[in-house]
């Protein structure tokens, strides 16, 4: 398979382009991502390509794109719905809770709903409000919704893929940070990665650093930071179902955890997993698993959002004193 | 020149046939004796089911359950103008609808006696009862949106209340309908109250129908006590859908006869009084009427009917109270594919199940 | 103060009214709240003391309801708002999670918001769909926001005396099965019970037991099949912010805990719990923490609903397994 | 009368001052020579504010920003109908209406270089920016209702895009405005974009001012780049509110001549002709052409006024870069009384920076 060095964009880009090939029914639809091509170009080129019946520039009503999105997908579409910013799907949370997460469980699977909801996400890069918000927790608590969040161009690829070919619906998340933060080599041919399953990026014997979107880059950024340890790092790539036999394995080997992420930290993703390895791993433990999160408090404008996500400095204090416990 | 009417706009009334079955002939649709015959049919088996219904909910056999007394022609007459392949999205209080699209009575039973199990054998087309208030209205403009994009020429129809007018999915879903024109029918059934609000508190405009105006289509307000009429205009507004005519909204002036369901209780609120002058208005009574008068139906007939129908309440009310759901269904149809938390907490409760039978 | 045995309707009835005549600038609105007194009857009686003015007959529009409601606290008036079933509250957290939260946030303290959202809440009262839920993690994990459960008559009348008061957005949920499950002995006059404090209902030295809501009458239950056990129960009342001092101190000493919620599982409150009790008192702990919950699905309409819901049986269980760990 | 015409609806168009700067001698208002030149300084302070923050925004200094280029007559005539004590609330892109209702520039630019901090001494009544579109729809309902309950009169205005009227909020607020009849004026920017999507592709009907008609009150289209047009009728708008007339819908037609942010590529999207159709009705050359016609200006006067106002600028972009907020407001005021866990995690913060600043 011939390879290309593609950003995120890029390789979102690519996956669209190729799935609506392949797939008829498969639909882009929502706010500029038509003639504009999105306003973080992740549509681009698609209408030239598709035709405007396929790449559909919607009216500005993000509850109006979900839940038409789940009445085609009901009937035999695909549609990939993009909501501008992540700061504005609060308002799709009712269509998505009441409906497209329950019509195969209250239709007892005579209807089901492959839908993909779209959206960048989380912080850094010096935006307005409602710009830098990490909100997975109220999709992951959503029964019958997958929530994804690749760290890399090649991962949104193949993640991409599998959530269009998935039968139920998912929320991709798009960490905006990274959308043209770096290339990689992305197969140009079709590729898939499961949904639900982690991935270690690294293998290590002192401790397990888990993270997910843009906040593997600042792991690994961290882990530079801490040479002399051996850091087994986790991408989770799926939050939700979450892979926690990954978790679990690592855990039980290291005996030690940190988990980073930029979501605030009252119920976000962090305290899920340390209840898992509370629960399936407590007595391998041998220090407190840290949190290194997002404050409980609203994001704050650039002006100290710094001091609000997760840096490589705070990651690496928290590894070292994890390791020291 | 500087100050000047820009706009021009207007809403029109229909009525076929009046509360003492009398018809206007020059609007009166063409039907065969055996097509009257299923409406009526229809009407009566829906208050029949109805009745059955409020009588087992009392005896605590059912949930809630929210009534359709006096609204059967709107319910009826829209559901005759569909055809088969046209997608059927209800709220709760279309019990009518869903047996004119011949879901089985036992099927609405089973769930109404609360079990998700009444949709495993579903008939396509026919999307499940929508509980929170005019969210269903999106998923209509998206099925027929899907039509539209795939080249079918086959509507949707959804159904709601004058409360649903109020919220937020209902104008998004007719202003996507309106820039899309979608072939989308929007059936308000505007039977004066949301629970205890009444119409005129839910919102100030003169009728619901003019509503439409706003985003770029037609609205009609009918007599929705007059199975013709309402017959007449949706059958009108789902081919001028199918036909790429884009939508139509028919509000369907008819009143809720009872409570809003039985947890509820209308004396609260509203008056016995106002309740008379529309029993006068009954739908059903002057279907009869008008069918009398054709001489197409008797009291001979009306006794058969009614029998008929009992014995097939009758059934599928057994039939229904004899359905056990699995419990392994509360996890098989969350995903797809059952996720590995998913079988570890079926699993669990399994285990405990089990146990506790063993102790 | 003189007492009367009141149901949890009658005490939060009582509440209203005793705010209502105290401070005029409270007022209540939602659907059907003012003539038909709402439909569990919670607000009977006000509109014919406090006019229509005060207690407000809303259009169907919950979005609508808690966006007024924001502008009306804004400029100085203390609106109690009734969102008719839990199930509706998600069209509510844009509004919440964007705007009410936020506002004194956002303003610097030039605005607040001094809102109360009342709902009913949680299952066991054979209702329709979306008329059974626990949605507390949507509204636990918005930075601003309070949560309150109230689990008896008389903690009702006082939390909602506190939330009303309080110059910040609450939540106010109340857990339908106890609306008439039981009465008590409620104070006639004012009394308030200090939000964000749990309160321990038993002292016990084997395990600690904590639950809100519905589910503290199903531990009081399940406690009784284990009498040989010396149970700590622990009752939050405030879910946002959370009491952990009252949680850490009683897994110090127990080193055992049980925890008891209808939210489903991944990401309930039960899993921030656990966070907490692995960063302040983990070497405390003697077994894994174990969690009795609603499961990972939507909530089943009434006739697999039992199965759903935590019962004493299965609480009971989890406390011996727990105890023998 | 079995179909019969029920609804007889209509919306106005007013314009005032034409591009040419010729006055409709008739509806002309009656402003004194001051308060012209008071209309024109804060259009032309507007305009360069916007300029400023372009400049800013390209050298890295600011946030991503909306600019108003082009809707000066909207803002600032609405602006000016507005007595100190009516509640107002924007969306993003009210400048100008901050401008004239007395926010220091300072502040503004402050909140556009990235602090919430600009609002410590926001002076009141003004409500803070709303970024997710047409949810301070709701605030400013809220807020008149509450003037009304509270024997007020006051009146409270809003302002939104022609996009914000496909949001369930900007139904909602409208429908509950109406049933309330609320003391509130909704200014609808109608920009004809709402970033790419041009204006009919945004909703099907004609207008938008006739969405009001669908909540039983008045919707009027004004030329939103004439100043007196928009003064006048938002002056009858608020008048009408204060004195329980109810709420009242202004469309102000008009056009976004920037891009839709600093992010934004419009040559994607629009045809520089269309631009260019637009500059030709420029709000502010024509207010120019009026006043030079009644000789209150001339070239001298804006040389002036141009120097004036660039001294006014830099000094607030001055004051505004020195500005740092310190770290401890993000969590101050999250809540009245700081909670626990806040606490924790500022000390959390606060150890870490100091352990940082010690290595
Ligand atoms: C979003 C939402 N809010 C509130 C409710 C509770 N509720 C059920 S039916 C109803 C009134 C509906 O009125 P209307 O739309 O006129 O329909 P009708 O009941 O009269 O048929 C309300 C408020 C709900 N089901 N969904
Ligand atoms: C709820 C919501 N969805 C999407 C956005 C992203 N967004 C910002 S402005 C805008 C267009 C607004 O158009 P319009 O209402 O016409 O106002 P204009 O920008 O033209 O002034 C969009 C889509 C947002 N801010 N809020
Ligand atoms: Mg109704
Ligand atoms: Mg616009």
């Amino acid at each position: 398979m011939s390879l290309a060095k593609l950003n995120m964009v890029q390789a979102i880009n690519l996956a669209l382009h190729q799935e609506m090939e392949k797939d008829p029914t498969v639909l882009v639809m929502g706010e500029d991502v038509g003639v504009d091509g999105g306003v973080f170009r992740v549509t681009e080129g698609l209408i030239n390509k598709f035709g405007s019946d396929r790449v559909i520039d919607t009216p500005l009503a993000e509850s109006g794109i979900v839940g038409t999105a789940i009445g085609m997908a009901v009937s035999g579409l695909k549609p990939v719905a993009e909501i501008q910013f992540e700061g504005f799907s609060y308002m799709t949370i009712d269509q998505l809770a009441a409906h497209a997460s329950r019509i195969r469980y209250r239709s007892r699977g005579t209807y089901h709903c492959p839908l993909v909801i779209r959206a960048p996400y989380g912080g850094g890069v010096r935006a307005l409000e409602h710009h830098s918000e990490a909100v997975s927790t109220f999709y992951i608590h959503i029964p019958g919704l997958k929530v994804v969040i690749p760290s890399s161009p090649y991962d949104a690829k193949g993640l991409l893929i599998s959530s269009i070919r998935d039968p139920d619906p998912v929320f991709f998340f798009e960490p905006k940070k990274l959308y043209r933060a770096f290339k990689e080599e992305v197969p140009e041919g079709e590729y898939t990665i499961p949904l639900g399953t982690g991935k270690k990026l690294t293998e290590g014997e002192d401790l397990t650093l888990i993270a997910w979107g843009a906040m593997v880059r600042v792991c690994q950024e961290a882990m530079e930071q801490v040479k002399d340890l051996s850091v087994e790092l986790i991408d989770l790539r799926t939050l939700s179902p979450l892979d926690d036999g990954v978790i679990i394995d690592s855990v039980k080997k290291t005996g030690r955890a940190v988990i980073v992420h930029e979501e605030p930290r009252t119920l976000g993703l962090g305290a899920e997993i340390i209840a898992r390895i509370n629960e399936k791993a407590l007595l391998s433990l041998e220090a407190p698993v840290k949190r290194v999160t997002g404050f409980d408090i609203p994001v704050p404008l650039p002006k100290l959002e710094d001091y609000y996500l997760p840096d490589a400095a705070r990651v690496a204090d928290a590894i070292k004193e994890v390791a020291a416990f | 020149m500087p100050r000047q009417k820009i706009v021009d706009m207007s809403v029109d009334w229909l009525s076929i046939l009046d509360p003492e079955g009398n018809v206007d002939k020059n609007l009166e649709p063409d039907l065969d004796k055996g097509t009257l015959e299923k409406f009526y049919r229809t009407m009566v088996l829906t208050r029949m089911f109805d009745d059955k219904a409020l009588k087992l909910q009392r005896q605590g056999r059912m949930l809630t359950y929210g009534s359709s007394l006096g609204q059967e022609a709107t319910a009826v007459g829209s559901a005759f103008a569909m055809k088969p392949d046209d997608w059927f999205f209800p709220a709760f209080r279309e019990h009518g609808v869903q047996i004119a699209r011949g879901i089985p009575l036992k099927l609405l039973y089973i769930y109404w006696m609360g079990s998700e199990d009444a949709n495993l054998t579903l008939p396509q087309k026919n999307f499940t009862v929508a509980i929170p208030v005019s969210t269903q209205v999106l998923h209509a403009v998206g099925a027929a949106w899907a039509a539209k994009l795939q080249k079918q020429s086959t509507a949707s129809i959804v159904y709601f209340g004058d409360g649903a007018t109020s919220e937020g999915d209902f104008h998004e879903g007719m202003n996507f309908a309106g820039v899309f024109k979608t072939p989308t029918v929007f059936i308000c059934q505007n039977n004066q109250y949301a629970i205890s609000l009444p119409r005129e508190k839910q919102t100030a405009s003169k009728t619901l129908a003019q509503k439409a105006l706003a985003y770029g289509f037609e609205g009609i307000q009918v007599d929705g006590n007059d199975v013709l009429a309402v017959y007449s205009e949706t059958l009108a507004a789902l081919e001028k859908a199918r036909s790429g005519g884009g939508p139509t909204m028919i509000e369907c002036v008819t009143y809720r006869m009872g409570a809003h369901t039985t947890s509820d209780d209308p004396t609260k609120y509203r008056k016995a009084a106002e309740v008379e002058e529309w029993r006068k208005k009954d739908p059903i009574k002057r279907l009869r009427m008008y069918l009398e008068k054709k001489g197409i139906w008797d009291q001979g007939r009306e006794d058969t009917l009614i029998k008929e129908i009992t014995g097939e309440i009758e059934k599928a009310v057994e039939e229904a109270e004899s359905y056990k759901p699995p419990i392994e269904n509360m996890f098989k149809y969350v995903y797809a594919e059952m996720p590995q938390h998913l079988k570890e907490q079926m699993d669990e409760l399994q285990g405990f199940i089990s146990k506790k039978k063993g102790e």
